[in-house]
């Protein structure tokens, strides 16, 4: 009996439903791509994204796909390869809802529901306009006498909780223990999500906790729900330590989804290709 | 550009340095190579004077020491602990509103653009903002932004000890008068004058009693750019190194 | 030029002054004991701790050093050698103010401070008897209509930001960035300071960001205000990883303080140790 | 004791074990050696059936899985996903509050424990509560609590998934009934009866239909507390495991 659970790319796409808030890490964080071609292949509806804070490929090959009804971000675009034009013309066309958001404040919706409390405190955003399409988000005069500026008004924010949190890694140990290095809002994000699901590069033989250090860099498997071998799990995108984003791949992807046409030639050949040998 | 060959961009980067000298710790935020490669001038000039920068760029492994997870910056920010961070807008207004969402009437947009990452708090909390925006035209510089990202100023009852400071474009550097609510023209590029500017900015400001060009780097910063700096940028942005001095 | 601040034990102790809130970190998170025992040799009086969540040795020898006139923590006690006496003869005779917390609003007090906001809530507590004896405590309803429970009370914690913190750890690299491990208090404490101290037991020509691994481990030096080297620093306490407690010495120093008199014998000859020889 | 020379000790183990098995994940906090040798043995008897109990002992080094500082343990709890945790009192009262903290007229106390530790919420979010409080006496089983460290029970505003479900001391198992507010007398120890307990409690309490005795375990987990537990209790209670089995 292995301690933890060990699953495939299949049975993370069959927790992931029509209507489900679903957990996307930022590009630095471990993009789980190949999960995302899985899920596309399902041709899943109504997701809700949650971008923790920000989505590039991933979010914009989602949307292009028709999988996207609802997404929470504080940016949408491909870095240095400009803008998500999936993205922008679901946008214009009004076939997604934008709920714009700031980076701390999606981290703190986050934090609150990793803490267990109704809402966190946020300054900044008043007399930003993202307050103005904002319902869930409250404007309280500070409360307390001791602390903070007399009379300031402050935001509250509620607490999120992600219905599903998929990430990708570069491994687990034997016990089923995700190493995320300094990528502590992958922690977060799992603390905040009722259901965790990794993919990783390799499950290696050895125990994270064996030393105090490795240790500092380790998830929880307490937190996981199952883990999946995914190699080059991330590609196109990057994987700290491991391999470096394929810039011509993204290149490539940016002009083609400049419009649906050229997008959905690309998706087919992307949805068929086989991963492994796609990454060299 | 000059006999010295210098790039625009080169000259960007020197000016932007030249905002930076007091500072203790300047943070750059995602796709800012320019900004990125001024800070790292600034901290390679101030060591030679003995003196300490503390220089984060968020899009680097090696320039950036977090331990926190991408929320640390945002924090570190709020604790007062980053003098100087830069940010830049799809539109800009006469009060320093800056627009990074897009153009139309939210949310039936004309125009869509990334989103207003972290500006809805760093602006608030960062003494020294600098907004940097290359183009220059009625376009990007309005009377007024379609939707407000971050505010340039705020009232009374907010917690701000952040908000904007400067203003570089490719053609200008504005500084920002907090109580007035105004930009103030400083300094103009190369070739161009005052009248120049005011044919492309969308918004009323005022003007410095002397208006300079914007200086060029000297021999010895430039040496310092091409041969630490350049090298430096390429880890963080090899496209963009490469451009302007490797290829 | 060294890239950081490299001090000595006595230029920590002169930025403690009469009145100074200190930060004190549990047992289990590098007890600064070789700073502590300068301190007492000082005789600066009216310290204000703030424990997170608790102090063993080294709140109750402040405290019956006579430093102390505040103390703020969730719990005072010497482990498993019983109850600290010197705290608890303190409390009886009314010579310092205990303001009692728990462990959990010891935390989120500081994460106000992290986040630069004028207060945190938090569940739990309300109903107990805590909550009569504090002030900067405030009971509200949760305005939230999307989460939370609706009507429910709950606390709001105010922001505390302390005047100096020093703690032990096991290494500082050579640009004064300190390992501290799984030990991720002592971050948020740190966050929460105007001023950091450590005392580590040595400093080593590596730089801890060289691979993600080490770079997770670490409290960046941005948040240090100096570093002082002290072998066995954190003696009769012990350093994970580093070294035990030493349980002779403590089980020595929990009945030499069940009385002023036996305390301030035992104190004569602690204060004048020489601590190499000490810890052996 | 008996003819397995059993110690007193491996019994309250035992019974605390007994009370472990539906359970996920089990947290021991500080200072609590009969608790966390339970909670052990329970996780060892599980993996015998091929299920899985994950056990967190704060204590520990090695069964501390931990990563995001002290405070996790606290917004692990909150989150919902620790199933059982114990707690002890200075002074338990009839209602289940607790109190760490000391006893007469806070806060002028005749005599000062060490104080609420994690209680405050612990006990709130908790489902299973499990409070252990070695002494039975009217000292430590009292009427009312001189300070409530954490209450038993709370209005209906609160959010309290947690909360007492049971009370072992050397002497008797109580279960807590939340609707009545109630402990309920389950178990006595080796020669105690109902009568006895009477006499030294300190509140009044509902009976079981029928009480039992304390059950003793069997051979075969005696033998695992022993030969497998044992040596890990020596990892982070080396007093306490020296005491009972080691010496």
């Amino acid at each position: 009996m292995l301690p933890f659970e060990k699953i495939t790319l299949n049975d993370i796409v069959s927790e992931v439903h029509d209507g489900t808030l679903l957990g996307i890490p930022a590009d630095y964080s471990g993009v789980p791509m190949t999960f995302t071609k899985e899920l596309i292949k399902k041709k899943v509806k109504n997701l809700k994204l949650y971008c923790l804070p920000l989505t590039t490929i991933q979010g914009d090959m989602l949307i292009g796909s028709g999988c996207v009804t609802e997404i929470e971000a504080a940016a949408v675009s491909l870095g240095e390869f400009g803008q998500a034009s999936r993205f922008q013309d679901a946008v214009i066309n009004q076939r997604i809802k934008v709920k714009d958001s700031t980076c701390p404040a999606l981290h703190a919706q986050l934090q609150a529901t990793e803490k267990s409390v109704p809402f966190m405190p946020l300054r900044g955003i008043i007399g930003s306009d993202l307050l103005e399409y904002r319902d869930d988000w409250k404007v309280i005069k500070n409360p307390m006498e001791c602390s903070g500026k007399e009379g300031e008004e402050i935001i509250l924010l509620p607490a999120v909780q992600l219905d599903v949190l998929v990430f990708h890694a570069t491994k687990s140990d034997m016990n089923g223990n995700i190493q995320i290095g300094r990528r502590r809002e992958l922690a977060t994000l799992a603390h905040a999500s009722k259901k965790v699901f990794v993919t990783v590069e390799e499950i290696v033989d050895e125990d994270f906790y064996e030393n105090e250090v490795n240790a500092a860099a380790t998830l929880p498997a307490l937190y996981i729900d199952g883990i999946a071998v995914s190699k080059n799990g991330a590609w196109p995108c990057g994987l700290t330590g491991k391999y470096n984003p394929d810039l011509e791949e993204l290149k490539n992807y940016s002009l083609a989804a400049k419009n649906q046409n050229t997008f959905d030639s690309y998706m087919r050949v992307f949805l068929n290709s086989d991963n492994l040998k796609a990454a060299q | 550009m000059n006999k010295l060959d210098l790039k625009f961009e080169e000259l960007l980067i020197s000016i932007l340095c030249d905002l930076l000298s007091n500072d203790n710790h300047v943070a750059v935020g995602a796709a800012s190579p320019i900004p990125g490669a001024a800070a790292l001038l600034a901290k390679e000039e101030q060591k030679i004077k003995g003196k300490k920068l503390r220089v984060t760029i968020l899009h680097s492994l090696r320039f950036n020491n977090f331990t926190d997870g991408a929320r640390e910056l945002f924090d570190c920010a709020a604790q007062g602990r980053i003098d100087t961070f830069f940010l830049g807008g799809v539109q800009i207004d006469e009060q320093a509103n800056i627009n990074l969402v897009g153009t139309g009437d939210y949310p039936n947009l004309n125009k869509r653009f990334s989103g207003s990452f972290g500006s809805a708090l760093m602006y608030y909390v960062v003494p020294k903002v600098i907004l940097f925006r290359e183009e220059h035209s009625k376009r990007t510089l309005v009377k007024k932004v379609d939707f407000i990202s971050a505010p340039g100023v705020s009232d009374k009852n907010l917690y701000r000890p952040g908000g904007p400071k400067f203003l570089l474009t490719n053609k200008a550097l504005f500084s920002f008068n907090k109580r007035k609510k105004v930009f103030c023209l400083e300094k103009t590029a190369p070739g161009i004058n005052q009248n120049d500017i005011e044919k492309i900015t969308g918004f009323k400001y005022d003007l410095n009693n002397e208006i300079k060009n914007f200086t060029y780097p000297s021999r010895e910063r430039l040496d310092i750019l091409r041969k630490v700096i350049a090298p430096m940028v390429s880890e963080f942005y090899p496209n963009f190194a490469k451009r302007i001095w490797f290829r």
